[in-house]
């Protein structure tokens, strides 16, 4: 299962590395977000704007649009007109598969995350602080996305309007989500992280629960594609 | 009365009537469109498609299945 | 096979050969058949005695039941809210439980495919019902339609992620396979439910202290003639989830069978094709 | 070892239409088969089937030993199917698709060189991208996948299509190939001579059902591999021998 994994990743990564949709579009993207929330939130600076206190969470939306691109791009690839054989026909296997496309989108929005956190610091004007607490909710956030990602990723292959209902499925799953690790970034980023480790296990709870669900269901929903 | 409790028993008790005419409705419209020479067969799940492929969707019928 | 404890209505799911009768819709037409099948029987009655509930529901809770100290009229919304709410969660569990035995492969059968699928559609409805009537109550108690009360903003999330299952349910394809995509997509829904809820009331309760007044457990004092009206709407409108939920189920086996008729059809076609008699 | 291909009156569906109604069809091992039939007739259908990636309805499918009523994925490790989407990656190069296809079917990843060779992709093609490439030297890329592959089935639908002259004459004797390596091959085409020369036998379908077995176009003894006498070696896979 792992050699498949690791097989799977690999190549999504090369493709990725070849073709720079992932750093080409996908962060421009993000960013654009964070600049439209700017004009959406008023220029405000300072502690007591309200892109200063919204921060954490205009971060986390933005990666959570940026993540629907991810794996809507990811699964594009695998379904070159339209015949989502190819993955089916490899011979690999299903939970192997799974976890390689998982961790290749992860990679991908891990590095997402890091340019967003500067910018947005940036933008928003508000240095980052407790960084052992940021990095670790959004390595186990991201967890947690790219699990449900790939496995509503795979349920909306076979629909024709595939591009309107990936987001539709994931965004209401996700919800705990935002809230647990924007929460988490608040705590770390008001200088008190104790308040945000509780806030760590809910996404602990969250990755762990959807990395087992889309071990087990990948499978079946790939063959339903 | 405030008006809001009439409102909430208006909304609450017309969409669920709403939903129930139109249930009857397109199950009527169902059945008109089936075969018109409607057996007083049981629609039991042995009934599936002509032989050839039998696409059956469970092996036993309920107990109640009546005449 | 013996159904899982569905509410006694659904045991004799009614073949759709039965005549379509009135149900609780007022026009008392005759029925087409004269062949009156049990089970369509007992549906009217489940009808019939839903619709009695709920009216007598609607006349306790509106004129008899005397109103509250602290929320005056308020509390009539009281017999409403907290069944609606109730029913959603029984409509959800109804398709999730549903939704585990099609993929058990001993239980494995379409008729769960339906009911599921038959119980998360009135479960929607019923979760857009609980939205509204609870920001119905919600405006003069909190004076905002929306308050992100945690109960309120799960359900939200509810609706809009069984909307999501709805969609699932559309996507084209064989039955068996569409059956099977629908299922696992519950068993991901529902595991979602609990992780919502307990991640949205620990939100609230970090901004407010939890002392509102929740409109289910509320500590009003219950008057005798409230709680008899509390538990005749929640019997009521239970019965009236069942009645919606056999007729869903109906319609589910109508469609399927029309389509098998299609496919009959079009294996004869498919063999006129070869002009050679088959063997 | 029994039939490679074994099929008794197999259905398959697809939402309600019946792309095969009930097709009783039987291959034995290092056999080249000849499916001919009007478009629509089921061909495709029939090995898209036997590859594991439809649903068998009802009826028995057995293929290479694996039952596809229960299970319809491991038998897909050891069929090469040739369609015509060709499952490439496009951002990949030549290279790089081939190594993928052959280390994810667990095959011997010395076949890729080979395979390169053998179709004429080994030169400036091998590190370009699939995405680059001329419709003709995508479809010659997808063909060198199953070469590197070398599964024990060989599904090809409408393999010569797409080639030039040369390509086509590639491609048969590869099928000669595949077949002195002890393979068993499927194919359907609509080049009809050239389909009957490589085939031992030649099946016709019609509305989802086989309809006449045609008897064999020439009687070909089983082990003389045929085109051995012509002016050309026959390309074998195992030994590589040159091409005259």
């Amino acid at each position: 299962m792992w050699r498949d994994a690791l097989l799977v990743a690999g190549k999504d990564l090369k493709i990725e590395l070849r073709s720079k949709v992932g750093l080409g579009q996908v962060v421009p993207f993000a960013l654009v977000v964070l600049l439209l929330f700017g004009l959406a939130l008023g220029p405000g600076v300072g502690r007591g704007s309200v892109l200063f206190s919204a921060e954490p969470g205009l971060f986390w939306i933005a990666v959570l649009l940026a993540t629907v691109l991810a794996v809507q791009r990811s699964f594009a690839v695998e379904a070159v007109d339209d015949a989502s054989d190819g993955l089916r026909l490899s011979g690999l296997d299903p939970a192997g598969i799974f976890v390689g496309k998982a961790a290749a989108i992860g990679c991908q929005l891990l590095v997402l995350e890091l340019v967003l956190a500067l910018v947005s610091s940036l933008l928003y004007d508000r240095h980052l602080e407790g960084g052992l607490l940021l990095a670790g909710s959004c390595v186990v956030a991201t967890v947690g996305l790219v699990s449900i990602g790939t496995v509503y990723g795979v349920v909306s292959l076979g629909a024709r309007q595939r591009e309107t209902l990936l987001p539709l499925l994931f965004f209401p799953m996700v919800a705990p989500v935002l809230l647990a690790a924007t929460k988490a970034w608040d705590a770390a980023l008001s200088g008190s992280p104790g308040h945000g480790l509780g806030w760590l296990d809910v996404l602990a709870v969250f990755a762990v629960a959807y990395l087992a669900i889309g071990t087990v269901a990948f499978g079946p929903l790939l063959e339903d594609a | 009365m405030n008006g809001y409790v009439e409102s909430g028993y208006v909304v609450g008790l017309g969409t669920l009537a709403a939903y129930a005419v139109t249930l009857v409705a397109r199950e009527r419209g169902a059945r008109r469109r089936l075969t018109p020479t409607e057996d007083s067969r049981v629609d039991s799940p042995e009934d599936g498609p002509a032989p050839a492929a039998p696409v059956s969707d469970e092996p036993g019928s309920p107990a109640a299945a009546s005449s | 096979m013996s159904l899982v404890t569905t509410p006694v209505g659904l045991d004799s799911a009614p073949p759709p050969g039965a005549p379509a009768e009135s149900g609780t819709s007022t026009s008392a037409r005759p029925p087409a058949e004269t062949g009156r099948s049990r089970s369509a029987l007992v549906l009217r009655l489940v009808g019939a005695v839903a619709l009695v509930g709920v009216v007598a529901t609607v006349w306790l809770g509106l004129w008899v039941t005397p109103p509250d100290q602290f929320m005056g009229n308020l509390v009539r919304l009281l017999y409403l809210h907290p069944s609606i709410a109730w029913v959603m969660y029984v409509a959800y569990g109804v398709a999730f439980l549903s939704s585990l035995l099609y993929l058990w492969p001993r239980t494995r059968s379409l008729r769960w495919d339906k009911l599921a699928g038959a119980s998360s559609e009135v479960g929607v409805v019923f979760t857009g019902l609980t939205l509204v009537t609870g920001s119905i109550w919600g405006r003069p108690t909190w004076g905002a339609w929306w308050t992100w009360d945690p109960l309120l903003t799960t359900t939200a999330l509810l609706f809009v992620l069984y909307l999501g299952y709805l969609a699932v349910r559309r996507i084209p394809g064989d039955s068996e396979v569409r059956a099977r995509r629908s299922a696992i997509a519950a068993l991901i829904a529902f595991v979602d439910v609990p992780i919502c809820y307990f991640s949205v009331l620990w939100w609230r309760s970090l901004h407010q202290a939890p002392s509102v007044d929740d409109p289910v457990n509320g500590k009003t004092y219950i008057h005798g003639s409230m709680a008899w009206t509390l538990l005749l709407s929640f019997v009521s409108f239970t019965l009236v989830y069942v009645w919606l939920l056999v007729h869903r189920y109906r319609l589910f086996g109508l469609a399927e069978r029309e389509e098998g008729e299609g496919l009959a059809l079009a294996i004869e076609e498919r063999r006129a094709e070869s002009q050679v008699p088959s063997r | 070892m029994g039939p490679v291909i074994s099929l008794r009156e197999a259905v398959s569906l697809s939402g309600r239409f019946p792309l095969l109604a009930g097709v009783t069809f039987e291959v034995a091992e290092g056999e080249v088969v000849h499916l001919r039939g009007p478009n629509g007739a089921g061909k495709s259908s029939l090995l898209r089937l036997c590859a594991g990636l439809v649903a068998v309805s009802s009826g028995t499918a057995v293929v290479l030993g694996h039952d596809l009523t229960a299970d319809r994925q491991t038998v897909r490790r050891e069929v090469g199917l040739l369609a015509h989407s060709s499952f490439l990656y496009d951002d990949l190069s030549v290279v790089d698709n081939l190594r993928f296809a052959v280390r994810a079917s667990r095959s011997d990843p010395a076949g890729v060189d080979r395979a390169l060779a053998l179709l004429g992709l080994d030169g400036r093609l091998r590190g370009t991208r699939v995405g680059r490439l001329s419709a003709g030297q995508r479809r010659r890329t997808a063909i060198a996948v199953l070469a590197a592959r070398r599964p024990r089935l060989w599904l090809l639908d409408e393999p010569h299509a797409g080639l030039d002259a040369e390509g086509r004459e590639l491609l048969d004797e590869l099928v000669v190939g595949a077949r002195s390596d002890g393979a068993t091959v499927v194919l359907a085409s609509h080049e009809l001579d050239r389909a009957d020369r490589l085939a031992d036998r030649v099946v016709a379908l019609a509305g989802g059902r086989v309809v006449a077995p045609a008897p064999a176009p020439a009687p070909a003894p089983a082990d003389s591999v045929r085109g051995c006498d012509e002016a050309r070696a026959p390309v074998s896979l195992a030994e590589g021998c040159d091409v005259a």
